[in-house]
């Protein structure tokens, strides 16, 4: 291998970001150099993966730990493959470890490139088509929900987190409710008969212009409800002018 | 010679755009409209002789073309739907509280409704269980012995069917939720326990 | 006399019968499992004829049946796809990760988690089973009797439907992965004991 080509990867890609993992780095340091996998030197691969780890770690601390057992990984097999084998008959040979990596790095070179036939095929929805206009059957009653797994587990999902976090905190309301209006009016009007402004039951002592405005609109609610209930009329003599408001006469 | 290339290559060349407009009516979503089968077809004649074409083709077919309004569309025929009662049914997905309580009981089975609500954090409306009752998705299992003797729900085998599984330890777990990222792992905080009981 | 009679009866059922088959396979715009056209027929020795007939039928169509896996479909043919510049979903575009996965689990299955990281050389990050579980093209399979009970995951018909596929056996170049052994998923450099905890 030679020292230039080595050196033009790393100016090209020192980063880890391009690489699906150590194999897939070994496979294209292997492309890179153009090696044929069936003829590899697995020494040099090697290497060249240690070298370009080295050049890594150095600018980026947060390296994978995957990248660093395949390195130490591969560390052990660089030493086994430049010592003789030793005769013991437990261990590993380098050559199995070799062997070992050449398939990995086959087979992940055999998905990837089933995985882009896979893509090239004709696809449904871009080259064949299904019904547009689809007609159930009345029978299969049960086929009026399309829940599949994926919502199911994905809904459990859900549950589960939010469980998890459940604690929210509702601040008291500044808002005035339609039930208070509702037991104002009611009150005053078991006394009165006479025509009312609505503006009149809104409380004088409000903080602010949004109390205000809740105040008026949730009256102005409660005085409908009554309308309806047939306890009170309502009435504005003209546009702008004021609601008035008196106990229906029975 | 020649001419019968020639013969042969428009026959082909009819018989393609036959095909062209076949298809394009069956992936229409609506009726499709004279005008844009000519667009792809450019002559007149022979778009009438094809819709003619399908027209016979399809008339002893338990799908027949229609042409409304000068639009085309193909249904069901009408000798096989009087038999097969068809309705015309949108699929919807199932409302958010039955999905969420279905979900609950395939993992927790069997399970009362007040284990339910406390997991939910809600009260059952009454409609939720009866829409996965019809479904015969669940079904009453025994009552607990717990005072008040409540009942509890499970699921069923239409409901493995339905969603295709073998039995229900099939489910994928908490560890396998997480690990396929349909559980926010930084949010969440397990206790052994509640895993456990997955 | 009587004899033609019954014999004319029998074959208006026939008849009546396919039309019936034709009108649920083509109404539908997913696969319709055999099961349930069964269901509606009870013969098996009648549907199978009616389904080759069908085929038959439709084999020079702009659609054709399509068998997914013992499953059943009309799908507009792939001689006209070219012409059908109709509204395409453009789907988004499956991240890399996402793709390798998919591929491994169709050439691997059923297959765990930590095997599928074992080939990748990479642990799966969070999201990329998901998206293939959202496109419903995987699903879970039955759980490895090894310790933990790995879940396994497959593809499902929806997958083989999209790609256009008969069934698993019909995925491209499986045959030359399978004969050369490279589809022997014990292999693996490292025997990561932590992997296996799933």
């Amino acid at each position: 291998m030679s020292e230039l080509n080595y050196n033009k990867i790393v100016v090209l890609s020192l980063s880890l970001d391009g690489f699906e993992g150590p194999i897939d780095l070994l496979l294209s340091l292997a492309r890179d150099h153009k090696i044929d996998l069936t003829k590899l030197s697995i020494l040099t691969l090697a290497e060249q993966y240690l070298k370009f780890l080295e050049k890594i770690i150095k600018k980026d601390i947060d390296i994978a730990a995957e990248y660093l057992v395949m390195g130490a990984w591969l560390a052990f097999l660089k030493s086994k493959l430049l010592l003789p084998d030793d005769k013991d008959e437990e261990s590993i040979t380098s050559e199995e470890m070799s062997e070992l990596l050449e398939f990995q790095m086959k087979r992940l070179e055999g998905m990837q490139k089933v995985s882009k036939l896979l893509f090239q095929r004709y696809k449904l929805g871009t080259h064949f088509f299904k019904r547009g206009n689809p007609e159930i059957f009345g029978i299969n009653q049960k086929n009026q929900y399309n829940t599949s797994l994926y919502d199911l587990i994905k809904t459990y999902g859900e549950i589960i987190t939010n469980k998890n976090n459940k604690s929210i905190i509702i601040s008291d309301t500044q808002l005035y409710s339609v039930e208070d209006a509702l037991i104002i009016l009611k009150n005053f009007f078991k006394n009165s008969k006479d025509w009312k402004d609505l503006l009149d039951f809104i409380p004088k002592n409000l903080r602010n212009n949004l109390e205000r405005k809740s105040a008026l609109a949730s009256h102005f609610a409660a005085s409908l409800e009554l309308v309806k209930e047939g306890d009170l009329q309502i009435r504005q003599d003209n546009y702008n002018a004021n609601i008035l408001l008196q106990p229906k006469i029975k | 010679m020649k001419k019968l290339k020639e013969k042969n290559n428009e026959n082909y060349n009819f018989v393609l755009k036959q095909k062209v407009v076949e298809a394009l009516i069956f992936s229409s979503s609506d009726p499709v409209p004279y005008d844009e089968l000519l667009k792809r077809i450019l002559d007149k004649n022979i778009l009438n002789e094809i819709l003619e074409n399908l027209e016979k083709k399809y008339a002893s077919s338990g799908v027949n073309l229609y042409v409304i309004n000068n639009t085309y569309a193909f249904r069901t025929s009408l000798d096989v739907s009087e038999f097969l009662n068809i309705e015309k049914i949108v699929p919807k997905p199932l409302s958010r509280a039955a999905t969420e309580t279905l979900a609950i009981i395939a993992y927790h089975q069997p399970i009362t409704r007040s284990e339910i609500e406390n997991i939910r954090g809600v009260s059952l409306s009454k409609g939720t269980l009866d829409i996965l009752l019809e479904l015969e998705w669940i079904r009453p299992g025994h009552r607990k012995s717990t005072p008040g003797n409540p009942l509890t729900w499970k699921t069923t085998n239409l409901f493995l069917d339905y969603f295709n599984l073998k039995n229900i330890s099939d489910l994928p777990g908490i560890e396998d939720l997480k690990n396929s990222g349909l559980l926010d792992k930084n949010k969440v905080i397990f206790n052994d326990q509640s895993a456990e009981e997955m």
